[in-house]
């Protein structure tokens, strides 16, 4: 039988695609000129580590199914290795150019993935979460214990001003990190991406769905999670390499169970069903962990909070919800929502801010009484111990919550709507 | 310099396992602020800017970062020598590659004898007393006390608690050759729950005396696990008076805790009342006194330098004799560590004598023996680097 | 003798409040399939709701309302929050646990404050249950309550006379523990409950359409769950210590206990707390380490590998870590868990 | 798929027995299926049709005899093992990539025979042999419109008819269906009798099936399973004739069947 | 007993029922016949509250729509779903337990009644469910719901991957049930079946009733039969 039009192959010239790659390496590229302090540069650094990192956990947790608690272990052991390697470059032992040591970490990640993989691979569902726990603990334990290659609690630091400038590189100032780490992002962003449409990578999602059937289609299951394992080793120590790098010491939490959870939790939240979701995640996470944290002594708090209703109500990430108005768009409906989400946005910021004040007032009391009463939260003067401040802010909340829920109500009668729009017109277009 | 503000950014836990201690300290880096901010000889404004680190070396290199984006020189410190590490290196880099923008690393509370030693760095400078030094005020009050036997060393698995197991060992060995050490056990930080397993172990083997460097819930949980398993022997520690601590420790182990520190809670003059307003204030205990070392010691470095800034106020504040709560206290110069008395003192119930009694508790720590400067001092081996 | 007496009891009673959490996570897991990351934040709000409880009207009713406010709490969890998500399958129900974690933690250092508290157990637990008197000459006696002063001190010194007092806290924890575990079984065993519970999870639409009420049994059970991790708070707060980090430090514990007792069987989960318990704390009294080893066998060793830390490392050291070697052990070679019956 | 000249015997089952537990369910079976045969089994529920399949599959692991394909000893191989050598099989329960589109539900299918194995050097869209086979696999079951819905979308039918292009997709010359129509109405279990038979053409096909029809329709020989024994193998018309298969499995309906009338 | 009026459902968006008018009257079996994808099962599980409808559902006069699955099942309706749906890790007699409602005295049918009618299942009594064979799943679940003591069944596809024999035997047994006062609403692909022992078809296209008559007048209605039943 003769297929004439080759209509499953990609576009040969896929101009869209070309233009998300060329923005992405744009952004890469003028981030650090926009952003100059040096919290904003060395956070930008860790965007990009944090990308690397939670797109290669999501090959194992949205591509394959597989829900790891330890995948800092292998970014950890990735940058402890690749430490190691940058002392051995200062110490002259060993003659490698700074540029590659992220490889090392990369190496690292593959084989410490191949050697513990080998075991956890071999079950999948709770089963393999579960195995991964321990190791994660283990490994965690361990590094406290065994001070020759953790270096016990104080871990173990460098200079990663090594050898000889190469055109001026000396990788002493954070842009010039910045930019090895962009580049190792972009290059590792699409290989993975290219990964995804390669035979094992789509074996990785049919071993997903339904690792029993894969069986009796010639394939192994569990060579095939054991292989993506491996591979998501490889980039989770190439993550973990530049962040030896950039930040010139590591210590034990970088195997730890919060390392870990962290992954989990932000590649969720950027979405795992779609490619772009993780690096989402990545940015949030940076973000949330630098900032946040800054802005207030509550962020645990909010960003409690954060995950409960992002679960509840958007279960497939921001990834998700972009895709989603994305569609919207595709059908050239969005221009009915944007009054909407206007009105959304406002009455939520209102409510937020009521809700935001109360929590700042209770936790200045607790935490910062020291200053006084007194506290600033945005550009308003509040005062945690009067009752005007109170009344306020509750009243400022309750006119939120009231405002919000009587749009959202119009939004959501305009969004199923439209939703039936678009399955008719698509129903349709089936039809023909 | 008169009028200018002095920005001290504090990167240190508010939250996760240190979050109490860092909370505390914290509120006290603030109302000392405002005190000292009132009268230094220097007459400069003190302003605290709070970062948390989450106990994260990592994190608090964010918190420098930022620290330095808000122009912040000078940076304090002391929970958690892994952080303290890092910081020193960190500063040390910066200072390095950034000429003109050198910021100072006050340290209030991290004790691994590495920094004033073997990592010594001049940028950095401690005003608690490292573990070397109060195991060496702990032994000379231990060597008088001829019923001591048999003693138990049980530390936390990191570097403080191997550190103390160290020189327990090594300085026992040296003052009371004829005290036989029965156990030496690590336990991972903070994971243990139930310490009766140790406390049958220690009972096991026979010892009198427990010397412990641990602290928050694994000090308080092994205190209580200590009475409720009939365990009678004296415990020797660095931290009883650490935020917990004290409720946990209740009325039961009277007369057997012992605590060396640099301070106590019954120092008495100002002292006394700021610990009073400090009360009063949070309620909540002020323990920190490295606080008031750092506010007065800054205050004098600056007002000798005339200037804030960091490059002239560290080379003041080397080698810089002053007067603290505590007595003469001098910043030696070979390895920046400050050279100040030590205080022995017992959990017992708060008296007339020694009425300042710790979240409420109705006991204090009563100060039995004060240990000069001299005493406790310990030779360093740095090899300090001085820039230019 | 009596340090082998003591230690089994510490050892039993530890695994023993281990299996008081995890009775509750082995519910809620093996009846709704929901990892419940939250767990030992219900552990901690049952502590601090009981140490506030206690102050108003005594210990004894606290030891009831506690666990029955903690239990409404998670009744209403699972009705306003995870009931939204269980249709989105697994990995978000255990991530809107996660998220209530934190929030948990944040509330609870909010209301009660980052320190540690005095949770005292009542006069009547206070003191010790019995005292083992291991006397060199007259041997091992058990004495009820507290042995008298003069018992322990030998009027000789050469005779070596050891009081063990094992706390009555413990002992009523053990009472507790034991209750616990023939209720569950009962419930779980004796009624139809559980078996709808267990139909619900594979086959919610079918077990409604058979005429049960699935959503009430759910909440039901996530309440009892949350309930009884609760009562294990007020009973483990005052018997060790109440402060915020009390619940990170058992979580990821009980997991282990869950997974190797066998997803979902409450028995499995009985003996795999206990043999844990027994186990950490046996560990703890051997002090062996590689070195030790290797010069029983008459190897040479280096002074390099003498300060190896990983040589050095004695049993003792790593008994806290020993579950979760324990745990991967087990995953490999039986990954049922010791008395499960399915796999994953 | 080899070159080398194979035994005419395509799957022999030598005294094949599995237990469960206590309780034997297949005792004993012996059966040699021709190569190019279609063979339907039927008996009544639980006799131990599918369990056959799972032992031959390599699902379960036989307790007793062997199981040989082409002439090869297969039990104890897993059945990823078995499917390269060339057998495969459909499940009585649905059993397809529920996440995948119907294209690559296929493509899934197709690939390891054509020697991609785990490679992640090579891109999907490149491979055109992979491609084209799967689109002509998409025609053959008559999906090609509903090419880019996920496969948990399709309706029961097409569902159905997408195992069966799983199935085959690898290329196997040994296919297993098991109760390829089930759930389907008459006109549809029609075209699928049909379907079937063109997608099999010059393969060993054999389906366990209750709807006399279709097993009528598209075997060439019947063996009857009753409480886990072969009590008869032989052609259609000697199956119907016989006196224990009516009275343990047929019961009147044989007549009903003939006048639904394919 | 039974009276639908222009019920509309939805899976999701997608709108399945277009209004659908149907009765089934105490004591009388209804089969309700239909291509596949024609939304047979859609209004078996409109009538259990399974899935979002509008309209109304009249049970023994009163409107059952928009109440929960459970209390349409305790008002007396059953369901034999057509996946089968057993409970895969419970056993046999589990399941049969199961379908059983608490705090009903009385009840037509007992464990031994399923027994005697399906031996195989007492043979298989406390097997795990879940690795039944198809047919005896599919016994499984018709004695599950009768268990439950239901006035009215709605039966999907009862006899898939039956053994012609049984499927003779399940015939027989629907026809017992109505002797027993139960009503049924058969969903059937059989037709030779379905009319052999039903009191009146319903046949169904695109999600309403087409054809509404005795068996005999559907085996007359050569149109409808091609039209909505065959190729
Ligand atoms: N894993 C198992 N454990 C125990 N018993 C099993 C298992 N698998 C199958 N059985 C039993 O083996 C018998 C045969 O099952 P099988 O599925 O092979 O029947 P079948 O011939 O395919 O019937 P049907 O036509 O109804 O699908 C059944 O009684 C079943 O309960
Ligand atoms: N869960 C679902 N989501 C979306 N559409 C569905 C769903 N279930 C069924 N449908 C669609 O609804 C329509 C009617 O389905 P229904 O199952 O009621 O048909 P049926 O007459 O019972 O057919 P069958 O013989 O296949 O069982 C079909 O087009 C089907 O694709
Ligand atoms: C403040 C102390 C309780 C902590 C101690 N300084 C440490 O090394 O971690
Ligand atoms: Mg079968
Ligand atoms: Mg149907």
């Amino acid at each position: 039988m003769q297929a004439p039009t080759r209509y499953y192959a990609f576009k040969p010239l896929n101009v869209g695609r070309i233009l998300v790659w060329g923005l992405f390496a744009l952004l890469l590229l003028v981030s650090p000129r926009v952003f100059t302090s040096g919290l904003s540069i060395t956070m930008l650094s860790q965007m990009g580590i944090a990308i690397i990192a939670c797109l290669s956990y999501n090959m194992l947790l949205g591509q394959g199914g597989m829900l790891s608690f330890g995948h800092a272990v292998y970014t950890g052991l990735g940058s402890y290795m690749a430490i190691h390697a940058l002392n051995a470059a200062g110490g002259g032992t060993w003659p490698i150019p700074v540029s590659l040591i992220p490889l090392v970490g990369g190496v690292a990640g593959l084989g410490f993935a191949a050697l513990l993989g080998y075991v956890t691979t071999r079950k999948s569902g709770t089963t393999f979460a579960m195995i991964t726990l321990g190791m994660a603990e283990l490994v965690f334990a361990m590094s406290l214990m065994f001070s020759e290659f953790f270096g016990g609690e104080a871990g173990v630091s460098a200079n990663r001003v090594v050898g000889q400038p190469f055109f001026g590189i000396t990788f002493a100032p954070a842009v010039q990190v910045y930019y090895l780490i962009a580049a190792y992002t972009f290059v590792a962003v699409a290989a993975m991406f290219a990964f995804t449409g390669t035979p094992l990578g789509r074996m990785l999602n049919a071993v997903r769905d339904n690792p029993e059937r894969v069986e009796f289609i010639g394939y192994n299951p569990q060579r095939v999670r054991y292989m993506a394992f491996i591979i998501a080793g490889f980039f989770a120590g190439i993550s973990g390499g530049l962040a030896a790098l950039n930040f010139e010491i590591v210590t034990a939490e970088v195997v730890g169970a919060g390392r870990s959870g962290a992954y989990l939790l932000f590649t969720f939240l950027g979405g795992a069903t779609f490619f772009f979701g993780p690096i989402l995640g990545a940015v949030l996470m940076v973000l949330a962990f630098v900032l946040l944290s800054e802005f207030t002594k509550a962020w645990l708090l909010y960003l409690g909070l954060i995950f409960l209703f992002m679960v509840m109500y958007a279960p497939g990430g921001i990834a998700s919800l972009i895709m989603m108005n994305l569609r919207v768009a595709k059908f050239g409906k969005l221009g009915r929502l944007w009054v909407s989400y206007m009105g959304l946005g406002g009455t939520a910021l209102v409510a937020l801010a009521g809700a935001g004040a109360m929590v700042e007032m209770v936790y200045h009391q607790q935490l910062n009484a020291a200053l006084g009463p007194e506290l600033h939260f945005l550009g308003a003067t509040l005062n945690a111990t009067s009752r005007n401040s109170w009344f306020g802010s509750f009243l400022v909340l309750a006119t939120g919550v009231a405002l919000f829920e009587l749009v959202r109500r119009q939004f959501s009668r305009d969004w199923s709507e439209i939703q039936e729009e678009i399955e008719k017109e698509t129903q349709r277009k089936d039809a023909l | 310099q008169k009028g200018e503000t002095v920005k001290i950014a504090w990167i240190d836990p508010l939250s996760g396992l240190m979050a109490p201690v860092g909370t505390n300290q914290l509120k006290s880096f603030q109302f000392f602020a405002e005190k000292f901010s009132q009268s230094n000889p220097a007459g400069v404004k003190f302003e605290v800017v709070g970062i948390d680190n989450k106990l994260s070396p990592t994190e608090s290199l964010n918190a420098l970062k930022s620290a330095l984006d808000q122009g912040v020189r000078y940076i304090t410190q002391g929970n958690g020598s892994a952080v303290a590490g890092a910081l020193i290196d960190a500063v040390a880099k910066h200072n390095e590659r950034n000429p003109g923008k050198e910021v100072m690393f006050l340290n209030h509370s991290a004790v691994d004898p590495d920094f004033t030693n073997s990592k010594c760095n001049y940028w950095h400078f401690r005003f608690d007393a490292d573990t070397s030094m109060k195991m060496e005020a702990m032994t000379t009050f231990m060597a008088d006390k001829k019923d001591i036997q048999k003693v138990y060393l049980l530390n936390q698995n990191y570097s403080h608690g191997q550190q103390v197991s160290r020189f327990a060992k090594e300085i026992l060995a040296r003052k009371r050759p004829d005290i036989q050490i029965v156990g030496d056990d690590l336990h991972p930080l903070a994971q243990v729950r139930d310490f009766s397993p140790y406390i049958a172990k220690i009972k096991a083997s026979g010892a009198d005396t427990v010397i412990t460097g641990n602290w928050g819930s694994d000090l308080s949980l092994l205190v209580k696990a200590a009475n409720e398993g009939g365990y009678t022997g004296n415990f020797y520690t660095y931290y009883t008076g650490v935020s917990g601590t004290p409720t946990a420790l209740g009325t039961n182990s009277a007369g057997r805790v012992y605590q060396i520190a640099y301070a106590h809670y019954n120092m008495g003059g100002s002292m006394e009342k700021w610990m009073g307003e400090f009360k009063t204030k949070f309620n909540d205990d002020f323990y920190t006194g490295s606080v008031i070392h750092i506010y007065t010691a800054l205050g004098e470095a600056m007002a000798k330098a005339k200037s804030t800034d960091p490059v002239k106020v560290a080379a003041a504040l080397e080698g810089m004799k002053f007067k603290s709560y505590n007595g003469d206290v001098e910043m030696r110069k070979t390895d920046h560590q400050l050279q100040q008395p030590l205080y022995m003192t017992v959990w017992q119930k708060a008296d007339k004598k020694y009425p300042y009694s710790p979240e409420n508790t109705g006991m204090t720590l009563a100060p039995v023996k004060t240990f000069e400067s001299y005493v406790s001092s310990t030779p360093t081996s740095c090899q300090m680097k001085r820039p230019g | 003798m009596e340090f082998f007496i003591i230690s089994m009891l510490n050892g039993l009673s530890y695994g023993l409040l281990l299996f008081m959490l995890s009775a509750g996570l082995t519910l809620i897991l093996s009846m709704m399939g929901v990892l419940n990351f939250a767990h030992a934040s219900f552990y901690m709000v049952g502590a601090y709701l009981g140490y506030t409880v206690s102050g108003w009207v005594g210990f004894w009713p606290a030891l009831v309302v506690a666990p029955l406010l903690v239990g409404a709490m998670g009744a209403v969890f699972e009705r306003t929050a995870l009931r939204k998500v269980h249709k989105f399958g697994h990995v978000p129900e255990l991530l809107i646990t996660f998220g209530l974690s934190y929030i948990f933690l944040e509330l609870v250092q909010l209301i009660w404050g980052r320190t540690a508290l005095e949770f005292k157990p009542p006069a009547s637990l206070q003191g010790p249950a019995f005292t083992l008197v291991n006397h060199a000459v007259n041997g091992l006696k058990l004495v009820w309550g507290a042995a008298p002063a003069d018992m322990c001190v030998a009027a000789d010194a050469a005779i070596r006379v050891v009081c063990s007092p094992f706390p009555m806290t413990r002992g009523f924890m053990m009472v507790i523990a034991l209750c616990m575990l023939l209720a569950l079984w009962l419930l779980l065993t004796r009624t139809r409950i559980g078996l709808v519970i267990q139909a619900a999870l594979t086959h919610p639409e079918m077990t409604e359409a058979l005429g049960h009420n699935v959503p009430r049994v759910f909440m039901l059970v996530f309440g009892v769950g949350t309930g009884l991790a609760g009562l294990a708070g007020v009973i483990g707060g005052s018997t060790f210590v109440t402060e915020p980090a009390m619940a990170s430090t058992v979580g990821s514990v009980i997991f282990v206990v869950v997974v190797v007792g066998g997803m979902g069987s409450l028995s499995g989960a009985f003996l795999a707390s206990v043999l844990i318990g027994v186990i950490q704390t046996f560990a703890v009294a051997f002090d062996y380490s590689m070195l030790d080893v290797l010069s029983r066998l008459g190897i040479q060793v280096t002074d390099a590998l003498r300060n190896n830390s990983a040589a050095k490392l004695t049993i003792a050291q790593v008994a806290p870590i020993l579950p979760y070697l324990f745990l991967v052990l087990i995953l490999i070679f039986r990954p049922k868990g010791l008395l499960g019956t399915r796999e994953g | 798929m080899s070159a080398t000249p194979r035994p005419a015997l395509a799957l022999e089952l030598r005294d094949l027995r599995k237990s469960f537990g206590k309780s034997e369910i297949i005792r004993g079976v012996n059966l040699a299926v021709q190569a190019g045969e279609r063979v339907a089994i039927i008996g009544p529920n639980g006799a131990g049709k599918s369990t056959l399949f799972n032992l031959i599959s390599g699902r379960f692991e036989p307790s007793g005899g062997d199981v040989l394909l082409h002439g090869q000893r297969i039990n104890g191989k897993k059945p990823f093992e078995i499917n390269r050598l060339g057998l495969s099989r459909s499940f009585q329960i649905t059993n397809i990539f529920p996440k995948l589109s119907v294209f690559e539900n296929l493509r899934c299918g197709v690939l390891w025979s054509l020697g991609y194995k785990y490679t992640f050097l090579k891109f999907l869209v490149d491979l055109d042999d992979a491609n084209e086979r799967a689109e002509e696999l998409m025609e053959m079951i008559k999906l090609d419109k509903k090419r880019d819905v996920l496969a948990m979308n399709l309706t029961y039918a097409e569902q159905r008819a997408l195992e069966i292009g799983v199935t085959i997709g690898g290329g196997a010359n040994v296919i297993l269906l098991d109760e390829p129509t089930a759930g389907m109405s008459k006109s549809e279990t029609g075209r699928f009798v049909g379907l079937i038979k063109k997608v099999t053409e010059g393969k060993t096909l054999l389906t366990v099936e209750h709807d006399m029809g279709v097993v009528f329709g598209l075997a060439d020989k019947i063996a009857v399973v009753v409480y886990g024994e072969v009590i008869a193998f032989d052609t259609p018309d000697a199956v119907r004739g016989n006196a224990r298969v009516q009275e343990a499995y047929l019961g009147s309906s044989v007549a009903d069947a003939q006048a639904g009338g394919h | 007993m039974l009276q639908i009026s222009n019920l509309h459902a939805y899976y999701g968006k997608s709108h399945v029922l277009h209004g659908v008018d149907m009765t089934v009257n105490a004591g009388e079996i209804v089969a309700l016949l239909g291509r596949n994808g024609s939304g047979r099962s859609t209004t078996a599980k409109a009538i259990m509250g399974l899935v979002d409808c509008q309209g109304s559902v009249l049970w023994k006069g009163k409107e059952s729509l928009g109440r929960k699955a459970y209390e349409i099942a305790h008002l007396g309706i059953g369901y034999v779903p057509e996946n089968r749906d057993i409970f895969p890790k419970l056993t046999v007699y589990q399941n049969l337990l199961l379908g059983q409602k608490s705090g009903k005295k009385k009840v037509r049918w007992s464990f031994d009644d399923m027994y005697t009618m399906f031996p195989r299942l007492k043979e298989r009594e406390h097997t795990e469910a879940g690795v039944l064979s198809g047919g005896e799943q599919q016994m499984l679940t018709l004695c599950r719901t009768l268990m439950g003591d239901p006035d009215l069944i709605i039966i999907d596809e009862p006899t898939e991957g039956l053994a012609p024999k049984i499927v003779e035997l399940v015939a027989q047994y629907l026809k017992t049930l109505r002797e027993r006062g139960v009503s049924v609403l058969l969903i059937e692909q059989k037709l030779t079946i379905a009319m052999a022992i039903s009191d009146r078809c319903l046949v169904m296209g695109h999600g309403s009733i087409v054809f509404e008559g005795t068996p005999q007048a559907l085996r007359e209605d050569n149109h409808t039969r091609k039209e909505w039943l065959e190729v």
